[in-house]
C-alpha cells in the first residue's frame, strides 16, 4: 500500500462537507471513548466491547451519501455510519448500557443495534453473514424497481467466510446494487493478514466475482468519499455491484480487554502518524483555511451532545422483566 | 372432481399466494428454468417472470441470507432448499440471524423455507432425513410439515402469509403417495393448529408428517380388534399446540409418540415432557415413543425398512398400552 | 495444594493429552499466537510448535472440515469454536459429514470440537446461546458438558482419546468462577456416565452445566426445610446416561428437569420422555421441567436475570412437588 | 475454450500408459451405462442415479499418478479415480444395489462411496464440503512430513458454495499439498455457468486464493495427464495446492430421471464429437499406430468383467437388519 494521499489532488472538498465530515469522525471517536474508557470500566456498559478507533473515516466518507430509502449492514466499527443515519447518542448510549429505551429494547447489547425505520440492519454477529443478506435488500429494491441501493460494510475477517464468497457471487450473477465497504485493519482479532490470505489485497479476491473494485486510503475521509461517489453512482444507475476497500487500522484492541500485544509497536505508531481525524484537519487547514480554533468548538459542541446524552441515558429504565417473553412471534 | 396431489396442492397454495400478492416471489436452485427437483415451481417462471422466479447460484447460505434481506425490504420471499438435509449449509443463517430479528429490532421477517425431507424413497443418509428438530429448538422460528393434500395447501398459503420466519417441511414419499379432492376456493389452514385425523377413545397417537398415515393404518387395525385409537396430527411442530396435546390426553389417558425422525431429541420427548409435566395426573400408563433409532438413515431396502417406523409396531405396542 | 479452575483444567487437559500423544493438535481462530479467546490454549505456541497449535483464518466450516479430514489421516485434532453460537457456521460440516463417518464407511473420527456457551455473562443473543441439542440430535456425535474442575479435565482428556466426534461445550460463566483441588496424577472421566453431585430421597433434579451449581443451591436451601434432594449431573448429554437417570427417579419418584437451554426441544423433554417411559410406574408426581423461556438470550441484566433459571426458582417447584 | 488439443503435440505417450486410460475409461463409461441404463431401470438399483459420461478422462488423467499414501475425494462424476484405487467393479456394483458387501455394506447408495484402506472418502453429499476435508487430510501429511497428497475432486457447481472458498483459502494460506480437479461441465443440475457466476472460467475465482491454477481441456485424457503430471509434482515438493479446471460436459442428465431439456440440441451435439474414448482412440491409432482390434479387445474385457461382477453382485445379500444399529460409535 502507498502513502496515504490526500484527495486534494483529486478534488475540491468544500466547508460545510469537511464539517459535516469531521463533526461524524469526532463524534464517533468521542462516543466511543466515553463507553470504552468511562462507562465500561465504571460497569455501566457490560459485556463485549468494540470501537472502530482510527476507522471513523470509512463509515463517514460512505454513508453520507446514502439516501433514505437505502440501506445500511454497519459491522462492529462502523458507529458513525448510525449517526449518519439519524440515529442519536442517546439512543447508543441506552442500548450500550442495555436500556428499554436503547434501539434494541435491552435484548441486544453494544454495537448490536439497527432500527427498521432508518434502514440499518443491525450487526449480524457471525461475521460476514451480512453480505448474503445485503444482497436480498438489494434484490428488493430492483423487484420493485427502485435506484436505492444498499452499503454493506465488513472487514478483513468477514473475506474468509464461506458467506462472504457465497454473497458476492449472488450479487454479482444478480447484478444487485451494492457498494461494498471493507474495512481492510490488517488483523482479524489477533490474526494478521497473512494468516488470513495468500494474496496481498482483498481486492485480489474480489477480482474473482467479476466485480469491480478499487483501493483506497481507508484513514483518508475524501479518498473514502470520492471512491464511495464512484461507486454509488455505478450501484445507483443499475451496473450492479462495486467494492471499496479501505485499508485501515485498528487503533485499539479487539475489543476493550484485549491488549493487543500481537500487534508490533512499530505497526501502531505508523498508523497513528495517519489518524484519520488529524488527517482531515490538516486538510482543512492547508486547503480550505480552516482554523483550528473551529475544530475546538466541534469538539466542544460534540462533548457536550455526548455529556447530555450519557446523562439522559443513565436515567433511562432498564427492561421490564415482565416484557421477557415479548416479541418472539408476532402471534401464535 | 379430480384428485390432487400433495405436490400439486403445494405448488397451487404458491401459485395462488403469487397470483394474489406481488411481493411473493421464489428463489432456489434450479427452480425457474426447471421448475424444482421436485417440479413444485414448475411452470412458475412461465407465468411470472424471472424476477419473481429467480434460479440461484449452489449457495444454500446466500439463499437464506438473501431471503432473509428480501424480507427485510418489503418482499415475501419463499425459498426451496433443493432437500432438506442442505438446509444445514444455511443453518447459522436461519437460526442465528432470521429467527432473532423479531426480538432484536422488532423487523417481521415474512420467509418461508421449503425443504423437502424424510425417507422411505431410498435416498441414504443425505437425501432421506427429517431435520425439523434444529429449527423446533429455535425460538423466533416456526415449523410445519403437512400430512395431507389439503393440509400441504391450506399450509403453505398461511405460510407465506404469515410474519414470521416459517420452516415448511414437505415429506418427498408424499409428494405423490397422497391426493385427495380439494375446495375450489382459497382457503387457508391455520398454523400452530393440530388436527385430529381420528376420533378414538382408548389411547392417543401423536404424530405429524407421513406417520399421519402410518398411525392410521394401525388405528384402522386396531379397531377390528376392539382397540379405540385417536390419531392427533401435530401439523405445525413449532410453536406446539400444547392444548390439543393435553386434551387427547385427558381424554384417552395413554399416548404413543410417534414420529420417523430418530429418538434422541426427537419431537416425541418434548411432547412427553409437555403431558408429563401438564397433564400427569391423566395418564392411565407410560408415554411409549416409536420413532427411528438413532442412526443416519440407511439407504438399503432391507435397513431402511427396519430403520422407518411402521404400523405392525404401532399396533403391537398400542396392545400393550392398552392392556397397561 | 492451590485450587485450579474450569478454565486452567481443561487447558491443562489439553496440554497433558498433546504432551502423551504427538497426534493430537488444536486449531482454531486465534488460538496460537493469541492463546484463544478465552486462553485455553495459552502457552502452547511456545510448547509444542506452529504445526500442532494451529491459527486459522475466520472460517468455522473450513476449521470443522479440516479437522474432519486431519481425523481421517490419522490425527486427532482439538479443534476450537470461538463461540459455541458459531458452531452454526460448520453445522453441514458436523452434522453431515463427521457425524456420519463411521456409519457410512467404519472410519473413526477421533476430534474434539470445543465451543464456549452458556450465558449470564451478558454476552447477548449471540454469545450467551446453549447449542447442545442438534448436536445431540445426530447420532454419530458425542456431547459433554462438565460443570466441575474435575470434571472439565477428566472428561477434556476422555474426549480427546475418545474415537468418535464429540462437542465439547464448554460453559463461559463456569470458567473462572469454579474451582478446586485436581489430583496430580493423570485421570480422565469417562464419556457417558452422569454423576450424582448430591445424594437425596425425596426428589431428584437432572441437570447439567452451570446449572448443576444452582440446583446445588437450591438443594442446600431445600435440605433446611427437610426436604431431602438428590442432584444428577449428566455430564455427557449423547448417549446419554439412561441408566443413571432411571435410577434415580426410581429411588425418589419425583423429578425435576433443569437447564439453562430454552424449553421447546431442550434436553429436559428428551429426559422426560425416558422418564415417562421407563420408569412410569414409579412416578409419583408430574416431571417439572425449569428452564429458560423460549426467546433468544437477552443481554440487559434485567432481562437476563429472569431469562435464566435460578434457585428461587427450584426452590419454588421443589416444595410444590415435594409436597404433590 | 479452444477447441481441444490433443497433447500429442507436447508429449510422447506410450502404449501402456494409452491402453491403462483406455481401460479405465471404458470400464467406467460401461459400468456407468450398466448400471443407469440396465440397473436402475430393472429396479436392481435404487435411489439417486448419476454418471460421468463424456467426464472420463479427468478421473482417469489424474488419478493414475496417485500413490499409496495418496488420498483421494472424488465427486459422483469420477468412479474412474474408485477403479484406478482398485475398488472393484464387484465392489461398486454391490454397493450400487445397496448389498451388505458393498463398500458402505449398504448404508449409503450409489456413488456414495469410498474405503479408508484405499484412501478414498466417499462423497460428502453437501456439495463443496469436500474441499475443506481434503485440506485435512493434507494438513495430516504435511504434520508427518510425508510427501503424500490429496486428489479433489469437485464441479462448477462446488465453487459456488462457502465451503470451496473456506477450504481453497485454507489450503492457500497453509500452503497444504492438494491438486484440485475441477470438471466444469457447463451445468450445476440445470443452472448453467452465467447464472453461477460472473466470470468466465473457473481458475478467475481460483485466482484470488493464490493458488497456481490451470485450465485444460477435460475431454482430452493426455491434456489432463500432462496437467495432473505438473500439478502432483509442484504439491508433492511441498510448493502448496495447484488447481485444474477441466472443460468438459456431463453427456447425460444430472441423475438418471433427468431429461436435460435445458440443455440446447446443439451444446449437446458440439460435445458429443469430443467423446475422450475416442479422442484417445483417435490419438493411438494416429500416433501410436494401435489397431481398432485392440479397441475392441480392451471393450470386450471391460464387458466380461462387467458380466461376472453384476452376476456376482446379484448373488450377495441384502444388509441383516440385526446390524441396524452397528457403526454409529465405536462404544458407548
Ligand atoms: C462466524 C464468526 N466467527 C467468529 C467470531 C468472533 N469474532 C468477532 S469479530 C472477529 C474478528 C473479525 O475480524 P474482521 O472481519 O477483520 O473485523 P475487525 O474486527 O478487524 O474489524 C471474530 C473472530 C464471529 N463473530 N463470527
Ligand atoms: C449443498 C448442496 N446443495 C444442493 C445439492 C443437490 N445437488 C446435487 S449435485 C448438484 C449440482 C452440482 O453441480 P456441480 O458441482 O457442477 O457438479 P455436476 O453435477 O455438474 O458434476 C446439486 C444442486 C447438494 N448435493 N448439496
Ligand atoms: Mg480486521
Ligand atoms: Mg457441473
Amino acid at each position: 500500500m502507498s502513502a496515504p494521499v490526500l484527495a486534494h489532488l483529486r478534488t475540491e472538498f468544500d466547508r460545510g462537507l469537511c464539517h459535516r465530515f469531521l463533526y461524524y469522525m469526532l463524534m464517533m471517536r468521542e462516543l466511543e471513548e466515553r463507553i470504552e474508557l468511562k462507562l465500561y470500566r465504571q460497569g455501566k456498559v457490560v459485556g463485549g466491547c468494540y470501537t472502530g478507533r482510527g476507522q471513523e473515516a470509512i463509515p463517514v466518507g460512505s454513508a453520507v451519501l446514502s439516501q433514505p430509502g437505502d440501506w445500511l449492514t454497519p459491522s462492529h466499527r462502523d458507529m458513525a455510519a448510525l449517526l449518519i443515519r439519524g440515529i442519536t447518542p442517546r439512543e447508543i448510549l441506552a442500548q450500550y448500557m442495555g436500556r428499554a429505551t436503547g434501539l434494541t429494547k435491552g435484548r441486544d447489547g453494544n454495537m448490536h443495534m439497527g432500527c427498521a425505520e432508518r434502514h440499518c440492519v443491525p450487526i449480524i454477529s457471525s461475521i460476514g453473514a451480512s453480505i448474503p443478506v445485503a444482497g436480498g435488500l438489494a434484490l428488493a429494491m430492483r423487484y420493485r424497481g427502485e435506484s436505492n441501493i444498499v452499503f454493506n460494510y465488513s472487514g478483513d475477517g468477514a473475506s474468509s467466510r464461506g458467506d462472504w464468497h457465497e454473497g458476492l457471487n449472488m450479487a454479482a450473477v444478480m447484478d444487485l446494487p451494492i457498494v461494498y465497504l471493507c474495512n481492510n485493519n490488517l488483523f482479524a482479532y489477533s490474526t494478521p493478514l497473512d494468516k488470513q490470505m495468500n494474496v496481498c489485497d482483498i481486492v485480489d479476491r474480489v477480482a474473482g466475482y467479476g466485480i469491480p473494485a478499487e483501493i483506497v486510503d481507508g484513514n483518508d475521509v475524501l479518498a473514502v468519499y470520492e471512491a464511495s461517489k464512484r461507486a454509488v453512482e455505478h450501484a445507483r444507475s443499475g451496473k450492479g455491484p462495486y467494492f471499496i476497500e479501505c485499508k485501515t487500522f485498528r487503533m485499539s484492541g479487539h475489543s476493550a480487554h484485549d491488549p493487543a500485544d500481537y500487534v508490533p509497536n512499530s505497526l501502531r505508531e505508523e498508523w497513528s502518524r495517519k489518524d484519520p481525524i488529524l488527517m482531515l484537519q490538516k486538510y482543512m487547514v492547508e486547503e480550505l483555511g480552516a482554523d483550528e480554533r473551529d475544530f475546538v468548538n466541534v469538539r466542544k459542541q460534540v462533548l457536550s451532545e455526548i455529556e447530555e446524552a450519557v446523562d439522559w441515558a443513565l436515567e433511562q429504565p432498564f427492561p421490564d422483566p415482565s416484557t421477557l417473553e415479548d416479541d418472539v412471534y408476532e402471534s401464535i | 372432481m379430480s384428485k390432487t396431489t400433495y405436490v400439486e396442492a403445494i405448488r397451487q397454495g404458491i401459485w395462488e399466494e403469487m397470483e394474489r400478492d406481488e411481493s411473493v416471489f421464489v428463489m432456489g436452485e434450479d427452480v425457474a428454468v426447471y421448475g424444482g427437483a421436485f417440479k413444485i415451481t414448475k411452470g412458475m417462471l412461465e407465468r411470472f417472470g424471472e424476477m419473481r422466479v429467480i434460479d440461484t447460484p449452489l449457495s444454500e447460505s446466500a439463499i437464506v441470507g438473501a431471503g432473509t434481506g428480501a424480507a427485510i425490504n418489503g418482499l415475501r420471499p419463499v425459498l426451496e432448499m433443493q432437500f432438506a438435509d442442505f438446509m444445514a449449509c444455511g443453518f447459522d443463517q436461519i437460526t442465528n440471524f432470521a429467527a432473532k430479528c423479531r426480538y432484536r429490532w422488532q423487523q417481521a421477517i415474512p420467509m418461508v423455507i421449503r425443504a423437502p425431507g424424510g425417507g422411505n424413497i431410498h435416498g441414504g443418509p443425505f437425501h432421506s432425513q427429517n431435520v425439523e428438530m434444529p429449527y423446533v429448538h429455535t425460538p423466533g422460528l416456526k415449523v410445519v410439515q403437512p400430512a395431507t393434500a389439503y393440509d400441504a395447501k391450506g399450509l403453505i398459503k398461511a405460510a407465506i402469509r404469515d410474519n414470521d420466519p416459517v420452516i415448511f417441511l414437505e415429506h418427498k414419499y408424499l409428494y405423490r403417495s397422497v391426493k385427495e379432492e380439494l375446495p375450489t376456493e382459497d382457503y387457508t389452514v391455520p398454523l400452530s393448529k393440530a388436527k385430529t385425523q381420528r376420533e378414538g377413545e382408548d389411547l392417543s397417537i401423536i404424530t405429524y408428517g407421513w406417520m399421519v398415515h402410518v398411525a392410521l393404518e394401525a388405528a384402522e387395525r386396531l379397531a377390528g380388534e376392539g382397540i379405540s385409537i385417536e390419531v392427533l396430527d401435530l401439523r405445525t411442530l413449532a410453536p406446539l399446540d400444547r392444548r390439543s396435546i393435553l386434551e387427547t390426553c385427558k381424554k384417552t389417558s395413554k399416548a404413543i409418540l410417534l414420529h420417523e425422525d430418530t429418538l434422541t431429541g426427537g419431537l416425541g420427548g418434548e411432547v412427553a415432557g409437555i403431558i408429563a409435566e401438564h397433564a400427569f395426573d391423566y395418564l392411565d400408563g407410560p408415554l411409549l415413543r416409536i420413532t427411528a433409532p438413532d442412526t443416519p438413515v440407511p439407504f438399503s431396502e432391507t435397513l431402511e425398512k427396519a430403520f422407518l417406523p411402521n404400523a405392525d409396531e404401532i399396533v403391537k405396542k398400542a396392545r400393550w398400552l392398552y392392556r397397561f
